[in-house]
């Protein structure tokens, strides 16, 4: 099956916004309430494996991208599926019930990008340990600037030059 | 509850890399396992957003240390699809040497580490001492021992050199030898096989079910790699069948990569055999190193590492630098998840034996 | 937990020893000999560098030669290497390794990062000197170094117990306040 | 008397300075085994040396200190109930199951420290040396008793002097070959070193043992070797005595006969050490507790048989 | 000095001191418990100390022989091995009492506690001391009746253990009567000295059947397998302050009732009548055989417990396997390890038991996980117990080595290859949950809530220091114990032991055990060990969490549990588990459930409370015999 013609059946799926990337990828967009049905589509689709859960900070848009990356070993296809929700809100739902491994990639994104995944039990400090400051993979957390204020602020302890 | 905390790592010899795993036990038996990771995060991919496209690499390449060409690579390829460039033939030859060198002596590594998990360091010094071979290999092609910082966006730095292939030729005939003294000192061990046999079972079913990808999938009967699945580098051209093994236990692990070792040996000898015929000479693509912009869009390259699909989700704004970058390394599902539900009800003495055998490389976890 | 409160407050403050002078003159040579031919690692990898750290152990370089080779804990180990970048959160436990191991003990950083962040500079989730936390008696500097220049270090290492140079673990005692107080900055307290 | 009495302050000096040779010559043996140069010969002593050098000790409470001191009782109370090649020393005071029970005072010494220490890893490894204790024990009881119910008697003095002529191990080998897979375990070496896996319970007992403590636990160990290595020497290999001639230039042929003995059954573990991962705990004590104790049985059936009928 | 003491010295006096110190004691409690404890000490102590005193006499009493109802005469005597047992089962039941006083309950039930002490301490010496069949049946029903109600006084919990414990009991005691009768109406005497001369001549057949049914009754005493079901929820449900006695004293009366009808009554040279396996009598052999799998089967189940008491008592019937198997084997040796180990393990388990019930009074729990690092907050209590454990384990500092090395001596020097292994295997079993013991309640990490624990009063370190002490005796001067048990032997008609008082000789080719030599060795050892411990710099002393704990915080993890104690030796206990399925219990569980149907029945047509019957009943049967022998 070529990838237009796989397009075109995600496409079937009302509200998808399909596009074909390349060469065996397909980006799918749906609408954030969407999405968790969208997932269990194209997951009856053929597209069972859920390789990672992206999260990118579309700081301009004021929106958060969520990017479900699925692939289907039968079709040697993978189709990224797309949902925004808003920056001042970062609330979704948990896509547990459909991959069990989400639990762990929805983990990370809540952990660095703040956002909270409902139903996901185990939204626990995962790789970070007392971080209070903003979810560093946000566009608007400055790395740099945080070096300098922290650690590059510190003196040294047998005294020395900075 | 009367369970004892028992830490492995971060500061253990159990414990791959620098990691930790909470394991209540009761008895000798694990009732309850809680993965740490985070000890080796240096937010990659925060700091890729502040660095150039071709900056990539040297920074990249960190993410798994025992099997660093594959983080390049599969970076490269993400930017390579983004920006549209096709590396050329002899270059995609080079790329697949470099990833298939880079396997066995990932798989080197990973023989030391289950040999030293129960208790045979002698397999563990053997393999790391033989595993030097391999990284004389790339001392000579790239200039270094670990960190290569060889696989470019565009294709490899530079042609191999003069003779080159012969001596890799070489070190695999002297591989090829010792595996057989491996096999005798080590995967026909009567102790090792007690030890590993029926030991922590992994379905197919659960492996598909939990993502498992890699040679831990391929041990559970599952035909899985992305080399075949989503072709890349040379890989095409190379004639390969995928091995599988049905039980999907430690031995199945085990032997999964003593099986993918010999492969790999083999795929280095029809990768050194094509490159003496081929031309010399045009082996990369050069952009603008500096300011090299790339159109809009998102891509995902993946890659078949020694521990399973390595992959890169790049987003690109049209600067001079990635606005984001994503990695999926493939130890975020047999590292965490897997592996805090595998190890419930195993003996004590496989928690370490359990991570060796499953291959986590911590540093994919936390990048 | 309370106990350790009181014993680290009360045993790691500071306490340089007084018959330090006597020890070099009489039995301080051959105890120094002792110490520099058997310098046990303690067997933690807290960053890439630890990979290295297997061939250096095996066939080709060998460290056993010199008597070292990695023990498990730090109460059994004389040396703590620092084997690349330091994240916050294994710094913490670096720190704790390093208190738990008893006088004399050696830190060797290995590679740029522990010196300066190396390519890490800017990253929020490791530091970039790690002598303000913990003292350090050597520097390797590379990255990756290379086995050989982890041997002339051990080399160095060895010369520098000789002579009484590495005094890694008599400054810990000596600054012990600052120290805790720029450790204090970076993570919560937990002594 | 003044001979006997230096014999016995010499005999623990050289045991725990030859044991610590004997070490490290292992330590050199594994590496070539592994492809290395290994440490020199002496870099037992430098360790030993070291340790006890340390300018700090780390102890948890006055139990924990028992530990290592009772090692290093044990181990030397029950050297000197061993006949040592042509040396009795004060083997009529005692006699093999008196040696037996003393060699585990050194264990259940080391045990109570190692709790003491408060260290989840220690009780673990506690916990798996005695079990490992009890798998071993049973078939080299039986084999040990084996030699005993063919000599009729216990007394290890005896038992030497009565394979003058020929060796147990020639007489008995079925239970030669199963106290030596005993003695495996006695040694601690793979695959039966449960108790100090580094990669499972972080070396065990020894995990909080540092700077002096860990240096006697060396000390003991060196010595242990010897008495357990011995012991077998003892019953199995006729002593070690290989001239029967009075005087003391044949005692001391004999003695250092008995040394090469301890050192070549030394050797034979650490090479099988080399090579071999460990079982798990139970695994070990069901291997034990089959063909060991079978064969163990047979053999004892066989002394039973030539010394009854 | 002492020499107004000596009419006291004769059995009817200490017995009778005892019974009416028992009902002293118990009305004395109704007015003060103070006095009532008092009382229950002065009576106990008293009485030990003349039992103690009788020791260089052989006394033979006889009670108004001519006027005796029905012929029989009631015989108390003094002899070797009745003032061997009577010593060691008046020094724990006194020394318990004391203990038992340092706890300082005042309920009601402790009146009838120490009453009840007092009675079961006169029917103990009363059967030890007695010199006819019928005042021994007596007293051992007596012994028996108050056993279980010192039991029940536990309450509700003991009830089911102790209606086992009875109802095996009566059984083996019925046994005993049969045994008795059949002796009777063959010889027409009861009378122990009057038997000795003829029982000799009996046929074989009469022997074998008289023994073993008076065996069943003294196997189900010494908890011998088969008989031992009863023994585990009985020792380990009875009051704390009772189970010394229990496991310490009253246990050793089956082995004594062996020694005196096997060896004094019977006699070595019948015995060998009834067929020999290699020089001893194949009843004996039995025996021996059967104790080596007691010791073991025991020994496997005692790894397994988590339950202090449970533990102790599996333990308990384990060290009992070794006695018997010890008296069983019936050579010097032999009998002599097997009393040895009698006394031995009197001291240790009494010591054992009185160090549980001090854990358990502070932890408040039985189990082993709930305690833990009590080591350096209870010093003394970890030392005795300590001592306790390596006698048990059979260390040779202590008294407990001597006593199994005799035994493995006479097993092997007869050759018995199935004997001896089971013996050694179960030994090395010993290690295993003795240290089990140390490791939970001593060793390890102290929970938050044991941080204010510390050593109890003196009235209960004082007899638990007592006992280690005269361990460490033993372990230095075997010769004590072993020059009595050598008197008893002889006595007996069995080869003395060849002891002096430091050492034993067992014969030319044959081992020797020289415990001076070995503790002066010991010591030397030490003084090196400590030598090279105090050169090296001094350690520094660090908390219990400063522990290796791979480098982790434990300030960072809630609900940290560092002390390895639940299910210690859970590999073993997988390896072994489908072989030890309580198969032996289920049998006697369901022919329990139908005897307590029809007592639950028997029960309800009383309406009153069972214990205050039995109670009654049994004062009566004392005042009775009193009566009988004063008056009658």
């Amino acid at each position: 099956m070529s990838e237009q013609e796989i397009a075109e059946r995600i496409a079937k799926f009302p509200g998808a916004d399909v596009e074909v990337l390349r060469k065996g990828q397909i980006a799918v967009k749906v609408p954030a309430e969407k999405g968790h049905d969208a997932a269990a589509y194209l997951k009856k689709m053929g597209f069972a494996h859920l390789v990672a859960v992206e999260y990118v900070d579309w700081i301009k848009e004021n929106e958060f991208e969520l990017v479900y990356n699925l692939f289907s070993y039968k079709m040697k296809m993978r189709a990224f599926l797309k949902v925004r929700i808003p920056r001042d809100k970062p609330e979704y739902i948990t896509f547990m019930d459909l991959w069990p491994i989400a639990m762990t990639h929805e983990r990370e994104a809540h952990e660095m990008m703040g956002i909270v995944f409902r139903k996901n039990p185990n939204l626990t400090p995962f790789i970070l340990e007392d971080w209070k400051n903003l979810p560093p993979m946000r566009k608007d957390f400055d790395s740099r600037k945080y070096v300098k204020d922290k650690y590059d602020s510190i003196p040294f302890a047998e005294g020395g030059e900075q | 509850m009367k369970e004892v905390d028992l830490f492995f790592g971060p500061q253990h010899p159990g414990i791959t890399g620098n990691f930790s795993v909470r394991v209540k036990i009761d008895g000798d038996t694990v009732v309850k396992a809680q993965a740490i990771p985070g000890f080796l995060h240096r937010g990659f991919e925060k700091l890729m957003e502040m660095r150039h496209w071709m900056q990539g690499p040297p920074l990249i390449c960190r993410i798994c240390v025992p099997d660093a060409d594959h983080s390049e690579t599969g970076y490269s390829m993400a930017v390579e699809r983004l920006a549209g460039i096709e590396v050329p033939e002899r270059g995609k030859y080079i790329r697949a040497l470099t990833l298939e060198m880079s396997r066995l002596s990932a798989y080197l590594f990973y023989f030391a580490g289950y040999g030293g998990s129960i208790g045979l360091y002698t397999i563990a010094q053997w393999a790391i001492g033989d595993r030097d071979y391999l990284l004389d290999l790339y001392e000579e092609l790239t200039g270094a021992r670990v960190y290569h910082i060889f696989n470019f966006p565009g294709g490899p730095r530079w042609d191999t050199p003069e003779g080159f292939e012969d001596r890799v030729d070489k070190v695999m005939d002297y591989l090829e030898k010792r595996l057989k003294e491996y096999d005798k000192l080590y995967f026909n061990n009567m102790v090792f096989l007690k030890r590993s046999q029926d030991v922590a079972v992994m379905k197919k079913s659960y492996a598909e079910k939990m993502e498992v990808t890699g040679p831990n999938a391929r041990a559970t009967g599952w035909a899985i790699d992305v080399r075949k699945d989503d072709p890349y580098a040379a890989y095409p051209d190379l004639d390969f069948e995928l091995i599988t093994q049905d039980e999907g236990d430690s031995y199945a692990r085990v032997m999964q990569r003593r099986l993918e070792f010999q492969q790999s040996i083999d795929l280095v000898r029809q990768i050194t055999k094509k490159l003496r015929s081929m031309p010399r000479g045009n082996v990369r693509l050069i952009p603008n190193a500096l300011h090299w912009k790339i159109p809009r869009g998102e891509a995902y390259a993946a890659v078949e590492s020694s521990k399973g699909e390595l992959g890169y989700y790049v987003v690109s704004d049209g600067g001079i630098s990635p606005y984001r970058m994503q990695v999926r390394g493939p130890s975020i599902s047999h590292g965490v998840q897997v592996y805090e539900e595998m190890i419930v009800g195993q003996r004590l003495a496989d928690v370490a034996a359990l991570m060796f055998s499953l291959d986590v490389c911590p540093p994919d976890i936390d990048r | 937990m309370v106990d350790d409160e009181k014993i680290v407050s009360e045993d790691m403050g500071v306490q340089v020893e007084k018959n330090e002078n006597m020890e070099m003159r009489s039995f301080g040579t051959v105890k120094r000999w002792a110490t520099k031919r058997s310098l046990w690692m303690v067997h933690y990898c807290t960053g890439c560098g630890g990979i290295e750290l297997a061939p250096l152990m095996t066939s080709r370089y060998d460290m056993e030669r010199f008597g070292m080779h990695p023990m498990v804990t730090p109460r059994q180990s004389d040396v703590l290497l620092i084997t690349g970048y330091v994240n916050i959160k294994t710094l913490k436990r670096i720190i704790r390794t390093y208190e738990q191991m008893p006088d004399p003990k050696y830190v060797i950083a290995f590679g740029s990062c522990p010196i300066n962040g190396g390519p890490y500079w800017d990253s929020y989730a490791t530091i970039n000197h790690l002598d303000k936390y913990i003292p350090i008696d050597l520097y390797i500097a590379g990255c990756m170094p290379r086995p050989q220049s982890i041997v002339r270090a051990f080399e160095d290492l060895m010369d520098m117990i000789q002579d009484g140079t590495a005094d890694g673990y008599m400054r810990y005692k000596k600054y012990y306040e600052p120290y805790k107080a720029n450790q204090e900055k970076i993570f919560r307290k937990w002594w | 008397m003044i001979a006997e009495i230096l014999v016995l302050i010499f005999m623990p000096v050289f045991v725990s300075f030859m044991g610590l040779l004997f070490m490290g010559i292992q330590r050199k043996i594994t590496a070539r085994v592994q492809n290395r140069i290994g440490p020199p010969f002496y870099q037992q002593f430098i360790d030993v040396m070291k340790l006890f050098s340390k300018r700090e000790n780390i102890g948890h409470n006055w139990v924990f200190d028992i530990g290592p001191i009772f090692a290093i009782v044990g181990m030397l109370t029950t050297m000197l109930f061993i006949p040592m090649g042509g040396f009795r020393l004060l083997s009529m005071d005692g006699d093999l199951i008196v040696v037996m029970y003393l060699l585990v005072i050194s264990g259940l010494g080391m045990a109570l420290g190692a709790g003491a220490s408060g260290n989840p890893n220690a009780g673990i490894g506690v916990m798996r040396g005695l079990t490992l204790m009890m798998a071993y024990e049973m078939p080299f009881v039986i084999s040990v008793l084996a030699v005993m119910v063919y000599y009729h008697t216990t007394s290890l003095a005896e038992i030497v002097g009565m394979q003058s002529g020929m060796w147990a191990l020639i007489i008995l080998p079925l239970s030669a070959l199963v106290a030596d897979m005993a003695l495996q375990a006695q040694f601690g070496k793979k695959p039966f070193d449960q108790p100090i896996a580094p990669a499972e319970v972080a070396t065990g007992p020894i995990v909080e043992y540092g700077g002096k403590y860990l240096g006697m636990l060396m000390v003991a160990h060196s010595i242990g070797m010897f008495v357990e290595a011995g012991l077998f020497i003892d019953i199995f290999l006729g002593g070690g005595l290989l001239f029967h001639q009075p005087g003391i230039i044949w005692q001391v042929f004999n003695f250092l006969f008995w040394v090469l003995l301890v050192f070549a059954l030394y050797t034979l573990a650490v090479l099988v050490n080399a090579i071999m991962p460990r079982y798990r705990i139970d695994q070990a004590f069901v291997f034990y507790w089959k063909w060991p104790t079978i064969i163990a049985i047979i053999g004892l059936a066989y002394a039973l048989g030539v010394s009854v009928w | 000095m002492l020499e107004f003491l000596n009419p006291m010295l004769r059995p009817e006096w200490m017995i009778s001191l005892l019974f009416i110190g028992a009902l002293l004691t118990y009305f004395a409690g109704k007015v003060s418990s103070a006095l009532r404890t008092t009382f229950a000490i002065i009576f106990s102590v008293f009485v030990a100390f003349l039992v103690f005193l009788s020791g260089s006499r052989d006394v033979l009493t006889y009670w108004r022989p001519s006027a005796s109802p029905m012929g029989f005469r009631f015989v108390l005597s003094i002899n070797a091995l009745s003032w061997f047992f009577a010593l060691m089962i008046s020094m724990v039941s006194a020394l318990t009492i004391v203990y038992s006083a340092g706890f300082g309950k005042n309920t009601e039930k402790d009146n009838a506690f120490y009453g009840l002490n007092l009675l079961l301490m006169g029917a103990m010496l009363g059967v030890v001391f007695s010199g006819d069949m019928l005042s021994f049946f007596i007293f051992w029903e007596i012994m028996t009746l108050a056993s279980y109600l010192l039991t029940t006084l536990a309450g509700k919990r003991a009830e089911k253990g102790a209606l086992n414990y009875m109802i095996i009991s009566t059984a083996g005691a019925y046994s005993i009567l049969i045994g008795m009768t059949m002796i009777y109406t063959r010889f027409g005497t009861l009378e122990f000295s009057g038997l000795a001369s003829v029982m000799g001549g009996a046929d074989p057949m009469f022997l074998l059947i008289t023994l073993s049914m008076l065996g069943i009754g003294f196997a189900v005493k010494a908890a011998l397998a088969p008989f031992y079901v009863w023994a585990p929820p009985a020792y380990s449900e009875a009051p704390d302050s009772f189970t010394p006695v229990f496991s310490g004293a009253l246990s050793k009366l089956g082995p004594y009732g062996f020694t005196l009808f096997m060896y004094g009554i019977v006699g070595l040279p019948a015995l060998a009548k009834m067929g020999t396996f290699r020089g001893i009598s194949d009843f004996g052999y039995i025996i021996a055989l059967l104790g080596s799998i007691t010791a073991v089967i025991a020994t496997l189940y005692a790894i397994a417990q988590d339950d202090i008491k449970k533990l102790l008592a599996y333990s308990s019937i384990s060290q009992l396997g070794y006695v018997m198997m010890g008296i069983g084997i019936g050579t010097s040796i032999g009998v002599a390890g097997g009393l040895y180990h009698a006394l031995n393990h009197a001291i240790f388990k009494t010591t054992l038991f009185m160090g549980a019930g001090v854990l358990i009074y502070t932890t408040g729990s039985r189990k082993l996980s709930d305690m833990g690092g009590l080591g350096t907050k209870m010093p003394i209590t970890f030392l005795t117990m300590l001592i306790a454990i390596f006698a048990l384990a059979g260390i040779p500092m202590t008294g407990g080595f001597g006593s199994k090395w005799l035994l493995y001596e006479a097993a092997i020097d007869k050759k018995f290859v199935l004997i001896a292994p089971l013996a050694f295997i179960a030994s090395v079993g010993a290690f295993l949950y003795s240290f089990r013991i140390l490791q939970s309640a001593f060793l390890g990490q102290l929970p938050e809530r044991l941080k204010g624990a510390k050593d109890p009063s003196p009235l209960i370190t004082i007899p638990m220091l007592f006992f280690a002490g005269l361990l460490v005796l033993f372990g230095i001067a075997p010769g004590i114990p072993l020059g009595i048990i050598a008197s008893v032997e002889s006595y007996l008609g069995i080869p003395a032991l060849n002891v002096s008082t430091y050492s034993v000789y067992l014969g030319a080719n044959f081992g020797a055990y020289n415990a001076f030599t070995v503790m002066t060795v010991i010591t030397l050892a030490l003084l090196v060990a400590l030598a090279l411990f105090f050169i090296a710099k001094k350690s520094r002393k660090v908390g219990q969490t400063d522990t290796y704990m791979a480098g982790e915080v434990p300030e960072h993890h809630v609900d940290l549990y560092l002390h390895y104690s639940m299910n210690f030796y859970r590999p073993l206990e997988r390896i072994f588990a489908p072989y030890l399925r309580n198969r032996l219990e289920r049998l006697y569980d369901a022919f329990g459930s139908g005897y307590e149907l029809i007592s639950e029945g028997i029960r309800r047509i009383y309406t009153g409370d069972v214990q205050h019957y039995v109670y009654y009943v049994m004062v009566f049967l004392a005042v009775m015999i009193l009566a009988g022998w004063w008056w009658l």
